[in-house]
């Protein structure tokens, strides 16, 4: 009886809250061309940010210091589990392997899931997706080892360095914009050089944010295996 | 089965990662045919060891032909079973005796195994419930009576042997050994 | 011919089944099969709305969701097993 | 309309059929094992004609051809994965204890488990012995 009473309370509950969000949508105006803003990108994001991808210009380029904002907020995620979970000496310690079928699958995948997350980062500026979803492919390219696997570890000493590094060259490279122009995060490929402005639309071009991308794919995805890695390694008892 | 050398498995990894690029971008623009070539090189630099133990032995003319072979045979069992599993589920009295039956396999490499069991999972009435070494277990939905009716271990697993992986195995044997 | 509105409206029987499965299926195995079937479903519907959409760059999503999904559900077995 | 796209639609619509047969063999069938066997079978195939279908019809609808090149890359990432998953999936449902319905006829696995235990134990007791 208890538990039929709280789940009818937490639907009922569920149902103001909708309510409540519905109420608010209701507000807004749809069809109605009220976005000055946006209709301002949209006349000027090839023009000033050799993108033809409007969404990631304006997640790298115009808003380029919120996204430094959020991945800054994953490094702290990540760091946090890692300190929640912090042991001196970890190892794995899954009880049983998977299947020969599992194991084998899950090495073919692997270098596959790894060519398709960094397509999907340095896609970036042309097709929807970026470096975040990257990163999280290539994540989930170790998350499978990690499955198939009792004793698979990612390459710690490697790992850690590089996501510092990733972390470092995107603040580089808004210092660098700050220097030649005026603001941070200053887009110094595109509006200095002009780099890429011959062939919009193809791989080599929207200025500084393949470069980004590919920082913020590295980083997600190394961040994210770390996480992985602290869920699922153990203390070990001697 | 011995492993080819280092050169043999980097070289063919880039060539399968270099394939899978193109075919995931699929353009031919020369930028992204130069990336995905820089690319292919560094992610086979340190996944080879784990891609391939055969190396570039897995171009032989041969191989390849009986691949391309298999792959309409594949998709012919693949579509019988899915008739198979209409009639099954469509059929108001729902003819099933389903029952977990023992196979042996002569295939060594595991990738054999892995595309042994993928056929089997994908083709009529069976799926692959574990493989442990050459013995596979298999969920047969529909067991039939000369496998049913065996009566010794060894009858069993040669009846439900030929019926599941000797087709199977005649391609399989020739491309992955 | 038919239109792409009665393929959406299979597809979206056939996943209402599967919610039914989901929702009801006895075991925690049942449920995750009903996930499975629904991930593949979803798949092909993303294909689909690529086309609807007439954009091509929208087929790259459903490849995420397909790799994305296979590691969810491999990761939701080796837990049933117990081998993790 | 070409026979391009035509074959394409064909394609699409015998997918969309065969999502519907692999869901309502979920409904149907009595245990999560038969369940697996009919939908995963369905489901992959249907994924295959849905989406090179898709592929077929935006060509023959006039976009250009790396759409059925891109198709073909996912369906042969779902031919490759949708079995891995579902045998992680049936192997989980036997290890985790879901037992076989009860018109099954045979069970050679759980004999095989129980053989290797027992070997297990009969290996751990020699070892005590000596």
């Amino acid at each position: 009886m208890v538990s039929v009473l709280k789940r009818s309370l937490a639907i009922i509950t569920l149902l103001i809250i909708g309510y409540w969000l519905a109420q608010g949508l209701a507000g807004v105006p749809f069809g109605q061309d009220r976005m000055l803003v946006g209709k301002y990108y949209l006349e000027n994001v090839k023009a000033q940010t050799g993108a033809v991808n409007a969404v990631t210009a304006i997640v790298v380029n115009y808003r380029g210091f919120d996204t430094l904002g959020e991945v800054t907020v994953l490094f702290i995620a990540s760091t946090g589990v890692g300190a929640l979970l912090w042991r001196r000496k970890k190892k794995r310690t899954a009880k049983t392997e998977g299947s020969v079928v599992l194991r084998t699958g899950s090495e073919l995948l692997f270098p596959f899931i790894l060519m398709f997350g960094t397509y999907i980062f340095i896609h970036g500026h042309l097709t929807p997706g970026g470096g975040f979803p990257g990163g999280a492919t290539i994540a989930t390219a170790f998350l499978i080892l990690y499955m198939a696997f009792v004793d698979y570890e990612i390459p710690h000493r490697l790992f850690e360095p590089l996501e510092g590094l990733a972390g470092m060259g995107y603040v580089l490279v808004g210092l660098i914009g700050l220097a030649i122009g005026s603001y941070f995060l200053f887009d110094w490929i595109w509006q200095t050089w002009h780099w890429g402005a011959a062939n919009l639309g193809r791989l080599f071009s929207g200025g500084f944010i393949p470069v980004i991308y590919t920082l913020i794919g590295l980083k997600v995805g190394t961040e994210l295996s770390g996480i992985v890695d602290s869920m699922l390694t153990e203390e070990v008892r001697e | 089965m011995g492993e080819a050398n280092r050169f043999s498995r980097y070289a063919y990894t880039v060539i399968v990662l270099f394939l899978i690029w193109v075919l995931l971008t699929a353009s031919l623009d020369r930028q992204e045919l130069i990336f995905g070539f820089l690319l292919s090189l560094f992610v086979a630099s340190f996944t080879y060891p784990m891609f391939t133990s055969r190396g570039l032995g897995n171009l032989h003319p041969r191989r390849v032909a009986y691949a391309m072979a298999y792959v309409p045979y594949f998709l012919w069992a693949m579509i019988m079973a899915n008739l198979d599993v209409a009639y099954r589920v469509l059929h108001p009295k729902r003819p099933i005796r389903p029952g977990i039956v023992h196979c042996k396999t002569v295939l060594k490499s595991n990738t054999g195994k892995l595309s042994l069991a993928n056929s089997i999972t994908l083709t009529p009435g069976t799926i692959t419930l574990d493989v442990d070494g050459e013995d596979y277990f298999i969920h047969w939905i529909w067991v039939p009576d000369e496998v049913l009716g065996a009566k010794t271990e060894g009858e069993h697993v040669e009846n439900a042997s030929r019926n599941i992986t000797r087709p199977f195995e005649k391609f399989l044997k020739v491309i992955f050994g | 011919m038919i239109g792409i509105n009665v393929y959406l409206a299979l597809i979206a029987i056939a996943t209402l089944l599967a919610m039914y499965r989901f929702l009801v299926g006895p075991t925690t195995p049942d449920r995750l099969v009903a996930v499975d079937i629904m991930t593949t479903i979803t798949t092909g519907l993303m294909v689909l709305f690529a086309l609807y959409y007439g954009r091509m760059i929208y087929i790259s999503v459903a490849l995420v969701y397909a790799v994305l999904a296979f590691g969810g559900v491999i990761a939701f077995a080796r837990y049933l097993e117990g081998g993790l | 309309m070409n026979v391009l796209s035509a074959t394409g639609e064909a394609l699409v619509l015998i997918g969309t059929f065969f999502y519907f047969l692999s869901a309502l063999g979920l409904i149907r069938m009595p245990d999560v094992y038969n369940r697996m066997q009919t939908s995963t079978k369905s489901a992959t195939l249907g994924s295959l004609g849905v989406i090179i279908g898709t592929g077929l019809w935006a060509v023959g609808m006039g976009h250009s051809v790396a759409w059925i090149v891109q198709t073909v890359v996912v369906a042969t990432f779902i031919l490759l994965t949708n079995p891995i998953s579902a045998h992680a999936l049936i192997r989980g449902a036997y290890r985790s204890g879901i037992p076989l319905w009860n018109g099954s006829v045979v069970d050679k696995y759980g004999e095989h488990l129980e053989a290797k235990a027992e070997a297990a134990e009969n290996e751990k007791d020699e070892g005590d012995g000596e």
